[in-house]
């Protein structure tokens, strides 16, 4: 495990993306670490009487050059309703980087990510970072309804971006793996997942039945987010993992789902 | 700088700002973040004497400042402890003190003599609070004979500092402090987290898969502070304070109260450099109220 | 609107939201803000036999989520509340409940049968739990003999609903819960306050003046929540749940537990409106939730 | 005790008026009842998770046509730091009208009132509804030194207004008892205080000497502020009163000060 820091970050912006998705930029007082997709930061959310520990959220980009980061907030409950209230100019106490990576792609891979939720943010920062052509790299975004979904036009570079949404005003009609792309799936070398637990385990099910790569990103509840409460366990074929730092990336092959 | 030295039975600390059991891991999970070194001294979490899973998922709730864990003592046991996680911390220059848990008295001693090989544990805290096993652990902490029986056990069983950590969950603290006193504790350590609850109204369900846990916190502070002056006026070893500090002004809430040294746990949580800050703090105070010594301020309460 | 109707004994409340004693004076500082015939039922500021000064200034200390206090059981005396508070309250549409205070067993019936004289008090609360007096008090509350012996007294003098007020101070309050069942208690309510104490690092002096005090507010509720459930798994009579409950979620919560109803503290000091909030807000969670009864969630834990 | 009301009011201005006194108004949602002079607010101060109970503050200035009231807040913990953060537009609930009033002067009454720290409020909102011409009213305002002052000038034309400082960089130097006017005491008919403990005590204790008619507000520790805790008591010769419904002002000679 790396050295890991708290630090104050200065809010750079906050924008709100849909009904209860924001984008919240924040730079760092001190140079950035290296921080890879699925790595998360843990956000002390001040000024509430009713948050007491810190709230774990994915990183979605990094700006080396401005040592700053962003993240994706989707309205939960108290904390991170909360979050989204910030203003720039407002400092945030973060404990980062935290946790393990997904698995990177090699050259010439042909690759799945699949991101729902709050699980869009490391999905997307995978993509960008991939290291792969366009064409290699398909994303399966999945939400309620069309007023669910962001705008993720700007990652077109990235990947061939599909929609899903289970009232059909946006995409394929359902859940993400209703997506055509789902028949298909043996074409892949790996599939990633982030999203609602549902989600993930329908994928994973998919992925397990066709023996592609799978790997997930589990959101565990976390009391310290580095590994020294053991609250934020998960079952593996290896015992109970911290998830924030033996996860929270998992490969579904150690993951004791019954799926 | 102020003389922040303090002496716990033999265990001499640099300053008296030590970490909980089970809420810093081994200690290199804080080193990440600064050097241990700095600390008064590591309580490493929880020990038994083999294997333990822990209690399923999901382990915590979050309360009015404060939360409540069930954590269950998940550990690899002491051989694994000895043979891969020793080796790797056993030079942090600070005292690195093994937290003894067992569901039977056997159980206890069997830690204890294998800990008690082990040149750089200076002392044991004998764990008979933890509210989230079925067997052991808090069950013999809440009566007399109960801690009076574990004590002794593991009494016979070691010669080096012995600090017995009390359970909150009691009518009177002070008379378990005094039981273990007399069979010979070196020191005692309280508290342990308190037994508690959390329902969610909508779905109905414990917010825990135990029902109950531990809480924690800044809380029980207040709750915390009282068995400590109660206890500090019962016996005459060191007593070791914690429950709900957050930083110096709590820290030096419980010297006052008669603590000769505290321990942080849940503040770490959210942020593991709150330690560094109240030695910090305690220094700073120490020098604008012109005292010396933080041994000054131990048991200072002005009544 | 839901049934939100229960009966504790032979009281029918209109709600399960009451005032908790010791927060709400003698209902007509919170029928100033309004109408007090809203809530299921009014517990009364603790009355002893004779006057008593309580303790001398300050009397609070605000803590995290919560507050210590000291106050004392400060009160004109039984004789006073019935010549020149009770009949400015007695037509208040609600039940007014007398929680009666002791230093013996003697004073305890000298209140209570004076109370049974009372046409429009219909129960009375025994505390046996105050932490803060020097004689009695909680001293009854923390052993079964103490208990018990109480409450027999009181039962044989007192012929209506008889609730005991049950001390979280002990290792096992389900073993008091079941000592004063055996003694003809018709209810039982819990918690009062945990004893707890502050100090003001920079002045090194407590901040109460009785060092130690009662702590109530949101720091408690996990552990009141926790004891409700045991007690109303340990006994058949009605309990009436309280601790820290700010809002309508935290009230459904003791309602699941266990309680049958549930009293209304420190919230109060807040807003007064609370309770009243709460009433509504269990009124939706039924509707919310196709419930027709409030009766259905009692007890309604879902394991 | 008339009615009592818990309102949502919303700040108006928050105008810093020394390095650390706030002159916040705010406005009601519903028409104001009277208010006067020593009754008080109690303010629950939001988005602080190290505040539990509300703070208890003078009314300074009313406005029923506009249902807006004024508050001075000197900083002195966590709570008034907090609240002096306060931005115009954000909403503060109140706890109000709390406590009883000063005895109003009678017509052709010679008065002196003496305001020091968070004690000023309600001593300016005497003079301005006492009803006397400026003539009959004098003001001692005392503070630490001229830099915790506050301009008062506002205020010249209900009263004669006096200065002290401990440090005589304004006005008469000493505490307020050590100014010209007491010693002639003699010459008013009603004497009234409000300030630090020691400030009150040592006015009353002049007044006792003389023998005038004097009261004043006291500040002690509250919990509710509306007579159910009795927490707030001062020994009287009526016993323990509650300091938030029996006072916050009280005639001297009631109280128990070894003066
Ligand atoms: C490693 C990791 C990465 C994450 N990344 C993101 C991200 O990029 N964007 C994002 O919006 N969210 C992310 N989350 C989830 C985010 O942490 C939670 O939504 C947030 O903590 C909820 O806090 P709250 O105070 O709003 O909810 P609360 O008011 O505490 O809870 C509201 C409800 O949500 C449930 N809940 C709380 N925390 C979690 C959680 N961690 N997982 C599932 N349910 C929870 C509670 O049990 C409750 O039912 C991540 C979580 C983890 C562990
Ligand atoms: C009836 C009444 C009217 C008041 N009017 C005003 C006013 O017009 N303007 C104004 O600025 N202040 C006024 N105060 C005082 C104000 O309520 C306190 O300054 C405030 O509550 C302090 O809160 P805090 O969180 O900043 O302090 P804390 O952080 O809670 O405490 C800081 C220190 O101040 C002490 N303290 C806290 N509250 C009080 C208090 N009420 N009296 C004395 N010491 C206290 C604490 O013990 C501690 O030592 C009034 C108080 C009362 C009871
Ligand atoms: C997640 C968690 C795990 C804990 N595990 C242990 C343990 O293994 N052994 C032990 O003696 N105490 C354990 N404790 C109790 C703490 O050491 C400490 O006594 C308690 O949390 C009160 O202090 P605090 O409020 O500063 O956290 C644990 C506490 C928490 C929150
Ligand atoms: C200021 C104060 C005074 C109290 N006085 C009494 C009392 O006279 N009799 C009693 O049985 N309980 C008394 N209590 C305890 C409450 O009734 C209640 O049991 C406790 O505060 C926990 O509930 P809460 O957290 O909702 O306040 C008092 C509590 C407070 C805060
Ligand atoms: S959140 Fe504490 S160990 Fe993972
Ligand atoms: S503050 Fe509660 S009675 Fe005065």
């Amino acid at each position: 495990m790396g050295k890991k820091s708290v630090a104050d970050f200065i809010i750079t912006e906050n924008i709100p993306l849909n009904k209860d998705n924001y984008l919240i930029r924040l730079k760092s007082p001190e140079s950035l670490p290296p921080i890879k997709p699925g790595q998360f930061v843990n956000i002390d959310i001040k000024n509430s009487s009713e948050i007491f520990l810190r709230r774990p959220f994915s990183v979605f980009e990094t700006d080396y050059k401005n040592n700053s980061i962003s993240i994706i907030v989707k309205v939960l409950g108290r904390g991170s309703k909360k979050l989204t209230e910030v203003k720039a100019g407002e400092v945030l106490s973060l404990v980062y980087p935290l946790g393990k990576h997904f698995t990177y792609p090699s050259p010439g891979d042909k690759v799945l990510a699949v991101g729902g939720g709050s699980g869009l943010a490391p999905m997307l920062f995978l993509a960008r970072e991939s290291g792969l052509p366009a064409e290699n790299m398909d994303i399966i975004i999945g939400a309620r309804s069309a007023t669910d979904h962001i705008d993720a036009s700007a990652y077109n570079k990235y990947g061939n971006i599909y929609f899903t949404t289970e009232d059909g005003t946006l995409g394929t009609r359902g859940l993400v793996t209703h997506h055509p792309l789902f028949g298909e799936l043996a074409n892949y070398d790996k599939i990633y997942a982030c999203g609602p637990e549902g989600m993930m385990k329908a994928v994973a099910r998919e992925a397990k039945k066709t023996g592609v790569f799978c790997e997930v990103s589990l959101e565990n509840l976390m009391a310290c987010g580095f590994g020294v409460c053991l609250c934020c366990i998960e079952p593996t074929v290896n015992g109970n993992l911290c998830v924030c730092t033996e996860g929270p990336v998992f490969n579904i092959n150690d993951l004791k789902w019954q799926i | 700088m102020a003389d922040l030295s303090v002496k716990i039975h033999d265990l001499l600390l640099k300053n008296p700002v030590m970490l909980a059991s089970g809420t810093c891991g081994y200690a290199e999970e804080i080193n990440e973040f600064y050097d241990v070194s700095q600390l008064g001294g590591i309580f490493l979490k929880g020990i038994t004497p083999r294997n333990r899973d822990g209690n399923l998922y999901p382990r915590m709730a979050e309360t009015p400042s404060g939360m409540l864990n069930a954590v269950g003592l998940q550990n690899k046991g002491i051989d694994y402890f000895i043979q891969n996680i020793y080796p790797r911390i056993k030079n942090y220059e600070t005292p690195l003190i093994i937290n003894v848990n067992g569901s039977t008295v056997e159980e206890y001693i069997e830690v204890t003599e294998k800990v008690n090989e082990l040149d750089n544990i200076p002392a044991i805290e004998l764990n008979i609070s933890c509210p989230n096993v079925k067997e052991g652990g808090m069950a013999f902490g809440v009566s007399c004979p109960g801690a009076e029986a574990v004590t002794r056990a593991v009494r016979s069983a070691y010669n080096k500092t012995l600090i017995v950590k009390l359970s909150p969950n009691v009518t009177d603290v002070s008379e378990i402090a005094k039981a273990v006193e007399g069979q010979g504790a070196d020191g005692v350590s309280l508290v342990n987290t308190f037994v508690g609850m959390a329902i969610d109204a909508e779905t109905r369900k414990p917010l825990l898969s135990t029902v109950t846990g531990g809480l924690s916190g800044p809380a029980i502070k207040p709750i915390a502070l009282r068995m400590v002056w109660q206890v500090a006026q019962a016996v005459k070893i060191p007593v070791i304070g914690m429950g709900g500090i957050m930083n110096a002004a709590d820290a030096i809430e419980f010297l006052l109260a008669g603590a000769s040294a505290v321990q942080v746990g849940t503040a770490l949580f959210k942020d593991p450099f709150i330690p560094l800050n109240i030695v910090e703090g305690i220094d700073n105070y120490l020098l604008r109220h012109q005292m010396s010594s933080v041994s000054e301020l131990i048991g200072g309460l002005q009544l």
